[in-house]
């Protein structure tokens, strides 16, 4: 790809929705005022595993102030049908029954029934007078619990995809990559690592609760109201769900308090809209905090094991790698993307990868940032690192020689193009913080990571106003800075200062379909849209400049904002857009430019994390002292959003290394639903993240961007270990690291 | 029960007559405790009682005779007020350690006291300077030790129609100082794990005279360790003397497993902190001599 | 002649060839053809993501094919963030 | 129960309300005054969303009744701006781009301000220690304490 000189794509212009944000006034999930609105309420269920076997509501209906009940009974039936590939799909009837249980609860917080009433309280009330008997069924907590002979079933009746299968199951899919030949790899290898690693349940962490406003008009009409990624998504599922025409549904995103994937799938939405409908008054549901924790989609708690051969110069031969992640209470973890990017740092000439997906007693999972990769790479990238030990290699150098590049095949299929690994890793092997001496129980620790970056479907509207500024209009939910780097590449086509473009995220009925924002995909793949579409808008601007000249087209060309003439029209004045704008009435309407794409996934991110810790062996608390973020984010639009997604994918991955857990009692209640005990790191926890940006051009965008949010949060949980490995001896192979576990593995160490 | 009466009385009598009537009302101070249970799923009191209209609640003064402070001053205005600092330096610690700077803007001595948790942090570093807590009722008022308040987890010694009024501290000895370090995974926002209040007495030879160690978070109460103040009494703080008193404090200490932490590490911890604020107090009580 | 190589998953299911090559002009016509080819596929890849020659597309029915093109397929790619 | 009849001052305006006794002033703000740039994200004082000043000093609204608040100055984030000028931390949050979905951000703002009240040249890890209490899970926090750093010079008056 030629050199593009940019004028405003790489600088760093102040977001436009940014001062509504700092005063106040950006309306979020729970900012939604309608009149005549009730306060919806969710019942839950007090037993992680049991049968339903009545329900009765007559208490709560007959409280003054409830205006509408719904339990399963009022959604229709949908059927449990897995639709997808074994590696990612939904089944719409899980999903239904997800939202409302159905015949049995599956996990403590599982929704029973819901309430519309005039306040608050009043709803709250209400669903503690639900009367349920249950049969209680022992709860399957653990993947051993889970995979042990005789286990409670949860889904007695469901088929296993890719496995043989003797009798009902907990193990509802299983996939696998292999290449070469596995037994001569590890016996043509002179040094074997094998180790076995765990990761807890953590939850993404938005600030603000799910939370959504539905109105019901009486001519089937639905709007939603909601914090959400895709507003997409929430019409389809919520229309499938409720079996009603999609078209019905009409969704208008909010701003959005953080996802992170987490609201990528829907729980609160058709509950409003029966409650709403029932009613006949707009019914609005917040979240409670103890309900997101509870009742939302955490990602999985894993256990890998990780086999790993190399040759005494430091050439991996062979990596064996098997998978097993919780999906919670119904099928769907992340263990095929787990798979697919496990070994996909490194060459091997011979592997296996498999991975498992496992149902408990648990919130069913949802998406989280790279979902499953963090889990499967914290195990390859600590196996790295006991290598390079055990080879007295360089961590960096080890890696350098097996690094993956340009041409190299991934073990899930196919062959990388340009990519950027390898320069992460010389860039961390020359930054400063890699050569700075370390103190007393201090050790540094060094991990890769990779995500695919998806690419999906996206539209785009560009429309110049008669004052020659422009809107453009995209169906994705803003959630970290993508309406400025969206405006910044109209602004690049159209020639105007970034200011002057106004972006918009529309809803479901103002622009086309736009998959959600999620997979990395929003600055690559919705701003090859924008750009199109302000492509789209220029050829207009330039028709309608020839119009007014009296010339050919292709006698006009576009530069900064303004028509030139040239060829045969090169004694024109120069037209700017302020001038041009006021006449495209007169030449024939307003301009609209627009586009649609549907890329392919093909921009993957690659990082370098460097990590140093210090920890205080008499207690075992570790402290992040210094830490540094190197990715390839392909052309960076917004270099300070840029940094912000390595920043916090950074902080993140240090929150689950270090404390982030889901803790459980015996009967699978969750003791830690609230931010008190699940321990997400606070600004004192961390030191400032430095940020090196590598800018490989990915050559599937006409900018050379990449997708970025998601690779940030896959290096730490190794980054971390290595470093806490360095500074105490232990190879820590449990997450989290938390103090009283690195207290025991220091004396178990005998250090 | 879907609502609940406020009342904020004017005196204290107004407050105990209502307390006195109404076994489901609470006393509101700064609500940080109370307000969470609330939320959390506690049964709502009818009513609550919000103290900081009282004279002389939200005030503290310092004298001769050491500090008498209102109940319901809020933690920021004890860490900030500079004279409570150079006199009870580990007191102001510990009650900069309660929660996060909002929650020091609420929370007080009063409810940290009154809401009885074994992992209170101005608690143990109350008991270790000797405070007195002073009570009102329906019989008049009366004062006792802090550390004689709390009974068990969530239980104290109030009857009916009592509450808290305000804390006596007596000013400190000569060469003597207190510390207070607690033990949380992350560097802020945590209930303590284990926590540990010392306070010692230096005579002009440097060697201690008097000392006190309180624990936190490994027992059903806050609690004193004599076994750990008289490993420090007598010496200058030297390696064997600081090894008993850690030791005699895991010894002492009679933790639960539970999600902050298990047994054996609260024990062991108890025994470092102890240590640790051991040294702490005796290089401030060395500064005073 | 387009060459569609199988994961290991995915051999169970075509006999446990590794890789097969067949005419085709899209990928929706691969996929009849390795249906006709393999029974016990039928199916299976109808929500597929593909892979041509290293591109991932989530719904890649009617992409065009090269005669020399590599295809994958492979359960779609989402994500996170 | 009968409602309470609140008078009180909020943003520098005298103003009236009902509500009952067990209500947040959080929720008071939100719903009874339409004041919504205070976020909820817990309710249990521990992500600092619902930061606000009452009589000055930093306080968790969702642990205040409403009923409290008679007689005192409330102070929320729709009052940090004057007229047409964003006040230097808002400001600052934008130059640094400290925020990325910015639910969080209205809190820290007001707990940025109070922290500059009391010390106007924190250190990194006064500032830090100061908005621990504030979570952010977008951010990573570097950028944020950046622009509280910066937003405190500017207010000193110290060439940035």
């Amino acid at each position: 790809m030629s050199e593009r000189k940019f004028k405003y794509v790489g600088t760093r212009p102040i977001r436009h929705d940014g001062v509504e944000k700092v005063t106040g006034r950006a309306n979020y999930g729970a900012d939604v005022v309608l009149p005549g609105m009730l306060q919806g309420a969710i019942a839950r269920s007090e037993h992680a595993h049991a049968r339903i076997l009545s329900i009765d509501t007559s208490k709560a209906e007959a409280l003054e102030g409830v205006k509408a009940v719904v339990t399963a009974a009022d959604f229709p039936d949908i059927p449990c049908e897995w639709k997808g590939g074994a590696a990612g799909g939904t089944d719409f009837g899980e999903l239904s029954r997800n939202i409302m249980a159905r015949d049995k609860v599956l996990y403590h917080g599982h929704a029973l029934a819901a309430v519309a009433a005039v306040s608050p309280e009043i709803a709250r009330e209400a669903c503690k007078r639900i009367e349920v008997n249950y049969e209680v069924l022992e709860p399957v907590m653990s993947l051993d619990a889970a995979l042990a002979p005789g286990a409670p079933i949860l889904h007695p009746d469901q088929e296993p995809m890719g496995i043989e299968s003797e009798g009902p199951t907990n193990v509802t899919n299983r996939l696998a990559f292999e290449g070469g030949d596995l037994d001569a790899g590890f016996a043509d290898a002179d040094v074997v690592i094998e180790r076995e690693f765990t990761t807890p349940m953590v939850h993404q962490g938005y600030i603000e609760p799910h939370a959504c406003t539905v109105r019901f008009n009486e001519d089937g009409k639905y709007s939603i109201w909601c914090s959400t990624q895709g507003p997409f998504s929430v019409q389809m599922s919520s229309a499938i769900v409720l079996a009603i025409e999609p078209n019905l549904v009409k969704c208008t995103p909010t701003e959005i308090g953080g996802g992170f994937g987490g609201k990528t799938t829907i729980y609160l939405e058709p509950v409003a809209m029966l409650l709403a409908r029932k009613s006949g008054r707009p019914v609005r549901i917040v979240m409670s905090r103890e309900e997101v924790f509870r009742a939302s989609g955490p990602t999985s708690g894993g256990r890998v094991r990780m086999k790993l051969g190399a040759k005494r110069d430091g050439r991996f031969v062979a990596g064996d790698c098997e998978i097993w992640l919780e999906a919670g209470a119904f099928r769907g973890s992340p263990a095929g993307a787990a798979a697919m990017t496990g070994l996909s740092s490194y060459t091997f000439p011979n592997f296996r990868i498999q991975g498992y997906d496992v149902v408990v007693n648990k919130p069913k999972v949802a998406a989280y940032r790279a979902p499953g990769a963090p889990i499967s790479n914290f195990a390859v990238e600590s196996c790295v690192d006991e290598m390079a030990r055990e080879l007295r290699i360089d961590p960096i150098e080890l890696r350098l020689r097996n690094a993956v590049q340009e041409g190299d095949r991934a073990p899930y299929g196919p062959t990388f193009k340009a990519i950027g690994l390898r320069d992460t890793l010389e860039q961390a092997r020359n930054h400063p913080h890699y050569k700075t001496p370390l103190g007393e129980s201090q050790g540094r620790g060094v991990a890769c990571g990779f995500w695919f970056n998806a690419g999906m479907q996206s539209s785009a509207i560009v429309s110049v106003n008669t004052d020659g500024s422009a809107v453009v209009r995209t169906g994705n939910p803003d959630i970290g800075g993508s309406r400025v780097s969206l405006a910044m590449m109209a602004a690049e086509e159209l020639g105007i200062p970034v200011e002057r473009v106004r972006p918009v995220v529309g809803d479901t009925e103002s622009v086309g379909y736009t998959d959600l924002t999620g997979g990395s995909r929003v600055t690559f793949a919705t701003g090859m849209a924008v750009i199109e579409a302000a492509q789209d808008a220029v050829q207009q601007l330039r028709e309608r400049a020839a119009k007014i000249w009296g010339v050919d087209a292709k006698d006009v060309k576009w530069e900064d904002g303004i028509a030139h003439g040239c060829n045969g029209a090169a004694d024109q004045d120069p037209m700017p857009l302020k001038v041009l704008a006021p006449k495209l009435g007169a030449t024939g309407g307003p301009v609209v430019g627009r586009a649609q794409v549907n890329p392919a996934a093909a921009g993957p991110g690659f990082a370098t994390h460097i990590c140093d810790i210090e920890v205080d062996p008499e207690t075992g608390r570790s402290q992040v002292i210094r830490y540094t973020t190197i990715q390839d984010a392909g052309k960076a639009v917004h270099p300070s959003y840029v940094e912000g997604q390595m920043q916090g994918g950074a902080v993140q991955g240090i929150g689950w290394a270090l404390n982030e857990e889901y803790l459980w009692d015996d009967d699978g209640v969750i003791e830690n639903p609230g931010f008190l005990d699940y321990r997400m790191p606070v600004a004192s926890d961390v030191p400032m993240i430095d940020t090196v940006i590598v800018e490989v051009p990915n050559p599937t965008h006409p900018y050379g961007v990449r997708g970025v949010g998601e690779t940030p949060i896959v290096p730490p949980l190794a980054a971390v270990a290595n470093a806490m490995r360095a500074a105490t001896g232990v190879r820590f192979e449990q997450l989290p690291m938390s103090p009283p576990r690195v207290l025991e593995a220091i004396d178990r160490n005998g250090r | 029960m879907l609502s609940s009466g406020y009342e904020a009385p004017q005196t204290v009598e107004e407050a105990v007559t209502l307390l006195a009537a109404d076994a489901d009302a609470r006393v509101l101070a700064g609500g940080t405790d109370l307000l969470v249970q609330l939320r959390t799923g506690a049964p709502a009191p009818t009513a609550f009682v919000d103290i900081k209209r009282i004279p002389g609640m939200t005030s503290m003064e310092i004298g001769t005779d050491g500090l008498h402070c209102g109940a319901a001053v809020p933690a920021v205005e004890i860490y900030e007020n500079q004279t409570l600092c150079s006199l009870w330096p580990g007191l102001a610690e510990a009650t900069d350690l309660i929660g996060s700077t909002q929650i020091q803007g609420r929370a007080t001595w009063c409810g940290n006291l009154c809401n009885a948790s074994p992992a209170a942090d101005a608690v143990p570093a109350l008991i270790a300077v000797g405070a007195q807590v002073v009570v009102a009722g329906p019989n008049g008022e009366r004062t006792l030790a802090v550390e004689d308040f709390c009974t068990g987890p969530g239980q104290t010694v109030l009857g009916q129609g009592e509450l808290v009024t305000g804390f006596h501290i007596p000013a400190p000895a000569p060469r003597s100082a207190d510390a207070y370090l607690r033990f949380i995974p992350r560097s802020e926002m945590d209930i303590a794990v284990v926590g540990a209040g010392v306070s010692v007495t230096l005579d002009a030879s440097g060697t201690i005279s008097t000392a006190r160690v309180v624990l936190c978070a490994v027992a059903p109460t806050v609690f004193v360790v004599d076994d750990a103040a008289n490993a420090l009494i007598g010496s200058s703080l030297d390696a064997a003397a600081l090894d008993n008193a850690a030791t005699a404090a895991s010894a002492a200490a009679n933790p639960i497993d539970d999600k902050r932490g298990t047994v054996e590490y609260r024990r062991r911890v108890a025994g470092v902190l102890t240590r640790r604020a051991a040294k702490i107090a005796y290089e401030r009580a060395k500064d005073r001599g | 002649m387009a060459r569609v190589v199988f994961s290991s998953t995915q051999r169970a299911l075509v006999d446990g060839a590794e890789s097969v090559e067949l005419e085709a002009r899209r990928v929706v016509d691969l996929i009849e053809a390795l249906y006709a080819l393999y029974p016990k596929l039928a199916g299976q890849l109808d929500h597929a993501a593909v892979a041509i020659d290293g591109d991932i597309y989530n719904e890649g029915r009617f992409q065009p094919l090269e005669p020399t093109s590599e295809v994958h397929f492979m359960g779609q790619v989402s994500g996170g963030r | 129960m009968a409602k309470l009849h609140i008078e009180t001052r909020i943003n520098g305006e005298p103003t009236e309300f009902l509500c009952e006794g067990q209500q947040s002033l959080l929720d008071a703000l939100r719903n009874a005054l339409g004041l919504t740039g205070t976020k909820e994200g817990c309710t249990t004082g521990d992500c600092g969303a619902c930061s606000v000043m009452l009589d000055g000093r930093l306080v968790p609204s969702c642990l205040v009744l409403a009923a409290e608040t008679q007689g005192r100055t409330v102070d929320t984030i729709e009052g940090v701006a004057s007229g047409d000028q964003l006040d230097p931390v808002q400001q600052k949050f934008l130059e640094h781009a400290a925020l990325q979905c910015g639910v969080c951000t209205p809190g820290l703002i007001v707990a940025t301000r109070a922290l500059l009240e009391k010390n106007p040249d924190p250190t990194e890890k006064e500032a830090r220690f100061f908005l621990a209490g504030n979570l952010c899970r977008c951010t990573g926090y570097d950028k944020i304490i950046r622009a509280v750093l910066d937003a405190a010079a500017e207010l000193r008056g110290d060439a940035a």
